[in-house]
């Protein structure tokens, strides 16, 4: 995977974590942070407009909008970034501290650790939910 | 001086349905010259329509040259664009078919004014002219007004005759005008195409009975019978 | 927290500059409908979002706002459009016709005659003045293409062939600088004559229909009429305000309980001062109804005339 | 051999209308392949053809409706004489169509508004070139209507109410309106009565005497054109495969689509 | 709830946007304008242009200020605002190429701004909407851009001139008003 | 004096929203929460129409407006214009969306099979007046249960029945936009497809209706219905890296018209399309169907693009009719007097 990749995985499942349990871990983490100068850049709430394509003739178009909060954070010489959707701006901003403390190589073993716990949290949660889904797939007859 | 000069004139129908021609006549020619009047003879289906259609061009001709001495200049009628045509026949060439061809709701009067009335000349003056020759050619008053579409063959072809005459023409073609008239009316005709011969204008004509003209021919132009059969078309034979 | 500041003006910046451009295209081309993106805003579609977008893409500090529907600054919907521009912008607001240096209004034109540093903008429900003749809107504007308005002048034609009068009332169509035919907003006929050479600025803005135009000052603007058949504004002649016996002006019809009705000044500002004699500006109206601008108005034709001209004696 | 036509040199006034090279097509289709024609003072100019010839994207290319894919076009009106008409923007050319040129359809649906009036048919002619004053609109549509031979006492009548005939005299009187210096004919009585046919025929070939308009008519019916028409054109699949003389075209027609036309209908 | 904030910035732009639009109603007339000279140029940019807009200005250095509005630079044939720091001999082709919009759209036209001398070149005569009545008015800019205007408008197509002196007077000329050079 | 003072008029409307709180009763944050919870395929509908995905946000606008939903789309729509737009997600991908129902009537059965997903369509519509739990999930195999399911329309274009899908690279900022642009017609087809997903679900049945039922020359047959989630992906502005910013409930659906001769004697088919924000399966069929009537180009006005996008944008539509309720009187009174006298059409003479 390669650092792009990899960040981009982190951020995805740290977007779906639970909200309170992440921001309860970030809590915990801020002491050891703090020290390396930690400036939050941006925090706001905004839109991000969604393109889609038509599956008939393969137009792009707007679908809509959809309401996200972002933070932008500086820890050491990284800067953090984050956007999740709805308009929890401490989510967001609890996010863009880990992007940060990841692309800075803090605390990157407990965080991976968290990450990964969730990962096959929400792994699981869609691999129910794809079961789910399966079984409503209407057996045709064969002969 | 000539009026028309007729070099070695065919005509041929190609019928695509069937890939052939028929000849109507081949080989003519001769030369009028104002005042003069030549008579047309031959057997019947010898062309002798067809000439007098292929001078007036309603009618195709096929080969040779019909050169025309008009007032603006000379034409030949075989090659003419069809605007000069239409000129032509509208001030100088005259035709006098068999059948009137009468067109609904216009009374005879208008019918016989209407060639006047295309060159411009008021009503006034142009239903003055047409009565006159109406009378002349005896058709009754009381038909002016009337729609020739009622009319009897006699009384359709005085109305014909008398809008082919009441314009001056510089050059006449008569295709058997007399048929349906009776003989007051073909004296009055006689005597009419006398003056115009007189003033000049030259006169082409097929007449059923030619001894009615027969003091005012100058000549008789005489086309010999047409080849029996259907010829091949050549251009489906190559 | 989702944001809670609004920008000044509630529009965004760049919602403004889209609306100032428009607005300056409006201008340079008198009647023509520019289209605009117009934003949704917080009251509903029909109910002034299209003045109301103008307006905020005007109004700055130092302006003072008057808004005021049917002639009346209390109405509900003009004292909540007030109220709201008032509150975004932090404007002074006036429902003095003289102070005000924006005047946002629906369906009517003051009285008193506006000055030339004066903004009038106009709500507008139907930009389209050949809509009830041509609904598509693709269409129309190929007619404003080509400047091809006879359907208009026709449908005249035909009211005065088979009413013996014209029968368009409000949001009679004009013609614009001798080029674009115009809907000016459902304003009575009587407003009509204020909108030509007018010393003021007009802008109109539908919403709903996505469309702002102009009327700049100075500018020539015809009612569709015929040369020997003049436009005619309604016929009040006979009505006085009941308040204050004021002839000459636009009145409104109140009916009464017995059947019969009064007439009220429909311009409630002008009212107000006259009511308590205070002083006012001059009017478009003379106080025995003559508009100020000597020729525009006609005289009414008189019936005889018309027929005589319908059986085509010039 | 057949001979060739020569260019005209008797008539020595200039074509009303001359169309060159006109080439049209819709998708593969092609509707029209290098038309020419011309068209003098005064003349009557059939154009025949069955259905799917290009007769009607001809008139429509004439009328300024469509713009072709190529070819030029000239009209000898004032201000646009010697211009390529096809070379005007949307606005000039609709100043060409409504002052110059006339128009009656064969389904009057598509020349008039059939709610309106009739005399208001006619008006909206007059109101499009400029005229605004009422008693004039109404004097100029009863001249035309009358012109036309329409009933004066059905003058506000909406043509939804009136005959087919009535409502081809609308449409003359409205396309003579203005007197035009070309007149497009499209069919004009097909689907009459026969004798309705005969009075509108009558009406025009007197109109055409009387007003020396130029006359181009489009039409599936060779007894309108023997009628009417001077010169015909002969059209087939897009193309013009033969024209003269109307009474030679009709009586020795050269070309076996002619032939099998003229067999076929007379 | 508090009024929301004017930012300077946005003050200026409703500021400049309000006598352009003076301007534009009364042609000919002058209205002042905060900045002056080519700093007025700017403003104007920053009144109007942004993401949406495409500009053209032969002028590097403007260019690159104008392009920091987010607006696309584009060639002149493209854009709907044409800047002039000066209208001289490589001018008049860019003008010749400035859209004037079509009959379907005609706010298609651009805008030209451009910074006018300081000395007077030629007398016009103004009339149309806007005017009372036909004003004379002594213009920076050469008779050949005036020329070149007229033959390029056709009411309702064209494009719209707004004017900056070095008095920080802006004045407009649009498509609608008659242009006689005297 | 900064503000005039409250006359009649202003008292009123004041007094006017209060009564209409009062009666509405109180609103809390936990209502908000059970309102979301509990309905969210009426949020799904609020958003689509509101062109907003906020489910928070939805649910507080059906409280506030005692759930008038021409009110709550306003409320979102109205909010919308006052957020700064961040900037565009990446293109969502066809391929990428996961997958819950997908069903098609054009075949028996399809790859991938007919998933039903959560639905009521075979369901038995009885109101319950017992506690309902969540009935349990059956647990089992599916060992190769996946999210990603194939397209129909893939498998008619390998059988030549449908013109490959061309990519369409344009991005984000670029693809035309009726929020920023004014919508002129014709619309290009990405405007078309933009507007139709924020149409107003009870319009376009009604216009979708009517071409179903004979006004339009239309035979539909649902190629594919299909809701899923997506993934909102954004890019990290300094490292270009693409991540999720979540999940999205998204819907489409492809309506197959006709049947035309296409290259090399195979028939060619045509396909409507349409999708939205949120899971609206009725919107989604009517509007495709329109979507595929509006290339016919025949007369009829629910064939006519103009007609169709015009009439059917709630937010426009609704304040529209609406406005009827503000005072006319200038104008009423105007058109009375230019009638007055006259009120008969004149007989001629």
């Amino acid at each position: 995977m390669s650092p792009a990749e990899a960040q981009g995985r982190w951020l995805g499942v740290l977007a779906r974590a639970e909200a309170e349990a992440l921001k309860e871990f970030v809590e915990g983490l801020l002491p050891a942070l703090e020290p390396y100068g930690l400036e939050v850049l941006e925090n706001r709430t905004g839109l991000v407009m969604l393109p889609a394509t038509d599956t008939a003739r393969g137009t792009r178009f707007l679908v809509g909008e959809v309401l996200v909060a972002e933070a932008r954070v500086r820890l050491g010489g990284s800067e953090g970034y984050a956007a999740c959707l709805g308009r929890d701006l401490e989510q967001a901003l609890a996010i863009a501290i880990l992007d940060a403390a990841l692309q800075e190589g803090l605390e990157a073993g407990r965080i991976r650790a968290y990450v990964e716990q969730e990962a096959a949290r929400q792994a699981e949660a869609d691999a129910e939910l794809a079961r789910q889904v399966a079984a409503t797939r209407v057996e045709m007859e064969t002969f | 001086m000539t009026l028309l000069e007729v070099e070695n004139l065919h005509k041929r129908f190609r019928i695509h349905a069937l890939g052939r021609e028929v000849v109507a006549f081949e080989g003519l020619s001769f030369t009028l010259r104002p005042g003069q009047f030549i008579l047309v003879t031959g057997p019947n289906g010898a062309g002798k329509s067809s000439l007098l259609r292929c001078l007036y061009r309603s009618y195709r001709p096929s080969a040779g040259r019909a050169l025309y001495h008009s007032a603006q200049g000379p034409l030949d009628l075989v090659r003419a664009a069809d605007e000069d045509i239409a000129l032509l026949r509208q001030r100088e060439i005259g035709y006098v078919s068999q059948f009137l061809r009468p067109r609904p709701r216009v009374s005879a009067l208008e019918l016989v004014a209407e060639p006047l009335l295309h060159l411009g000349v008021p009503w006034e003056e142009a239903s003055a002219k047409a009565s006159l020759l109406l009378e002349e050619l005896g058709l009754k008053p009381a038909l002016w007004p009337a729609y020739p579409s009622t009319f009897s063959g006699g009384e359709q072809q005085k109305v014909n005759l008398a809008r082919a005459l009441v314009r001056p023409n510089r050059l006449l073609l008569l295709d058997e005008p007399t048929a349906s008239l009776d003989a007051a009316a073909r004296g009055a005709l006689t005597e009419r195409l006398a003056r115009l011969k007189e003033a000049g204008v030259a006169l082409l004509g097929i007449f059923h009975h030619p001894e009615e003209v027969a003091g005012l021919l100058d000549q008789t132009l005489e086309i010999p019978p047409a080849p029996p059969l259907l010829a091949p078309n050549p251009a489906s034979v190559a | 927290m989702p944001r809670l500041g609004y920008s000044y003006a509630f529009l965004d910046p760049g919602a403004k500059r889209e609306l100032r451009r428009s607005l300056l295209k409006a201008v340079a081309l008198p009647g023509y409908q520019v289209a605009y993106a117009s934003r949704e805003m917080p009251i509903a579609r029909g109910w002034g979002t299209g003045g109301l977008q103008v307006t905020l893409a005007l109004v700055g500090p130092e302006d003072v706002v008057k808004v005021m529907d049917q002639g009346d600054d209390a109405s509900v919907n003009a004292a909540n459009l007030r109220r709201f521009i008032a509150r975004m912008a932090g404007v002074k607001t006036s429902t003095d016709t003289a102070q005000a240096t924006l005047i946002q209004s629906r369906h009517r034109i003051p009285e008193e005659i506006l000055g030339p540093e004066q903004i009038l903008v106009l709500q507008v429900p139907y930009p389209e003045p050949l809509a009830r003749l041509e609904p598509s809107f693709a269409k129309a504007r190929e007619l404003h293409a080509d400047a091809e308005y006879g359907l208009v002048w026709l449908s005249l034609y035909e009211d005065l062939v088979r009413y013996r009068t014209a029968t368009h009332g409000a949001d009679y169509p004009v013609l614009v600088n001798g080029r674009y035919l115009m809907a000016p907003s459902p304003i009575p006929r009587w407003d009509n004559p204020k909108l030509h050479r007018a010393q003021h600025l007009t802008l109109f803005s539908a919403g709903r229909e996505k469309r702002l135009y102009a009327v700049p000052p100075f500018t020539e603007v015809r009612p569709v009429e015929f040369e020997d058949v003049p436009f005619e504004v309604e016929d009040q002649r006979g009505w006085a305000d009941w308040q204050t016996g004021v002839r000459h002006k636009f009145m409104t019809e109140l009916p009464l309980p017995d059947g019969g009705s009064r007439h009220e000044l429909s311009d409630r500002d002008y009212a107000r001062k006259r009511a308590a004699h205070l002083p006012t500006q001059p009017t478009y109206f003379d106080e025995e109804g003559g508009f100020y601008q000597p020729g525009y108005l006609a005289p009414r034709t008189p019936p005889e005339r018309l027929e005589r001209l319908l059986q085509g004696e010039p | 051999m057949e001979a060739a036509l020569e260019p005209p040199r008797l008539e020595h006034q200039q074509p009303v209308l001359r169309a060159m090279g006109l080439q049209k097509s819709y998708g593969r289709v092609t509707a029209l392949a290098q038309v020419s024609l011309a068209l003098y003072p005064g003349e009557v100019l059939g154009v025949v053809g069955e259905s799917g010839s290009g007769k009607s994207t001809l008139l429509r290319l004439l009328n300024l409706q469509e713009p072709p894919d190529g070819g030029d076009y000239r009209l000898e009106v004032p201000g646009y004489a010697g211009q390529n008409l096809f070379a005007l923007d949307r606005y000039q050319a609709r100043q060409v169509r409504v002052r110059h040129i006339g128009i009656v359809y064969q389904n009057p649906h598509q020349g008039l508004r059939m709610q309106h009036t009739a005399s208001g048919n006619v008006a909206e002619r007059l109101i499009l070139a400029g005229e605004r004053r009422f008693g004039w609109l109404r004097r100029a549509a009863r001249e035309a209507l009358q012109a036309s031979e329409f009933p004066l006492e059905r003058l506000d009548e909406a043509p939804l109410r009136l005959s087919g005939g009535m409502q081809q005299r609308v449409q003359l009187a409205k396309a003579l309106a203005l007197q035009p210096t070309l007149l497009l004919l499209d069919e004009p009585t097909t689907g009459l009565d026969v004798s309705v046919q005969a009075l509108v025929l009558d009406t025009l070939k007197r109109l055409q005497r009387e007003r020396g308009i130029s006359m181009l008519i489009v039409s599936h019916d060779l007894g309108v054109i023997r009628t009417l028409a001077d010169r015909v054109l002969v059209m087939r699949a897009g193309r013009v495969v033969e024209q003269g003389l109307t009474d030679q075209v009709l009586e020795d027609p050269q070309h076996p689509y002619t032939q099998q036309l003229v067999h076929a209908k007379l | 709830m508090t009024t929301p904030f004017l930012a300077p910035h946005e003050a200026q732009d409703q500021a400049v946007f309000r006598a352009l639009l003076r301007a534009m109603s009364r042609p000919g007339q002058g209205y002042r304008l905060a900045p002056s000279g080519e700093a007025a140029l700017k403003a104007i940019g920053q009144a109007l242009l942004d993401l949406e807009t495409r500009f053209y200005t032969p002028d590097p250095g403007l260019r690159a200020r104008l392009s920091q509005l987010g607006a696309r630079a584009v060639g002149p044939g493209e854009a709907d605002y044409l800047f002039f720091t000066e209208l001289g001999e490589p001018a008049w082709a860019d003008l010749e190429q400035a859209p004037i919009g079509s009959l379907l759209h005609p706010e298609e036209g651009a805008t030209v701004v451009a910074l006018s001398g300081p000395a007077p070149e030629a007398v016009l005569r103004l009339a149309g909407p806007g005017l009372p009545a036909p004003t004379l008015f002594e213009s920076g800019l050469p008779a050949r851009f005036w020329a070149l205007r007229n033959q390029r408008v056709r009411f309702p197509l064209g494009w719209d001139v707004l004017l900056l002196e070095a008095s920080g007077l802006c004045r407009a000329v649009p498509r609608s008003t008659l242009v006689e050079v005297t | 004096m900064a503000y005039v003072a409250a006359r009649g008029g202003e008292e009123a409307i004041q007094q006017a929203e209060a009564l209409y709180r009062r009666l509405l009763g109180p609103l809390d944050a936990g209502l908000v929460r059970r309102l979301e919870q509990a309905l969210p395929y009426l949020l799904d509908r609020l958003m689509g129409e509101g062109s907003l995905y906020a489910p928070e946000l939805a649910a507080l606008a059906l409280a506030q407006t005692g759930g008038d939903l021409y009110e709550a789309v306003l409320l979102l729509r109205a909010y919308r214009t006052t957020l700064p737009r961040l900037g565009y997600a990446e293109p969502l991908e066809p391929e990428a969306l996961l997958t819950v129902r997908r069903i098609s009537a054009a075949f028996k059965d399809i790859p991938g099979g007919q998933v039903l997903g959560p639905t009521l369509d075979y369901s038995h519509r009885l109101l319950h007046f017992e506690p309902q739990e969540a009935p349990p999930a059956r647990t089992g195999a599916e060992a190769q249960a996946s999210l990603h399911l194939p397209f129909v329309a893939d498998w008619h274009r390998q059988n030549g029945l449908l013109a490959p899908r061309p990519p369409d690279p344009t991005p984000g900022p670029e693809i035309p936009d009726l929020t920023r642009e004014p919508l002129l017609f014709p619309a290009p087809r990405a405007q078309r497809l933009q507007a139709l997903s924020r149409a107003d679900t009870g319009g376009v049945l009604a216009l979708g209706y009517a071409n179903m039922r004979g006004y339009g020359a239309i035979h539909p047959t649902v190629n594919e219905v299909r809701l899923a989630y997506a993934e909102v992906r954004l890019r990290h502005p300094v490292t270009g890296a693409v991540f999720s910013a979540g999940r999205v409930r998204y819907s489409q659906a492809e309506v197959l018209t006709k049947f035309r001769p296409g290259p090399g004697g195979k028939p060619a088919l045509e396909l409507g399309f349409a999708a939205t924000l949120g899971w609206n399966e009725v919107k989604l069929i009517a509007a495709a169907m329109l979507d595929a009537a509006m290339d016919q180009g025949e007369p009829h006005p629910a064939h006519t693009e103009e007609f169709v996008l015009s009439h059917t944008e709630p937010v426009e539509a609704g304040g529209f009719c609406i406005h009827y309720k503000l005072p006319h009187y200038v104008t009423f009174l105007s058109n009375l007097l230019a009638h007055q006298g006259q009120p008969e059409e004149v007989e001629d003479a």
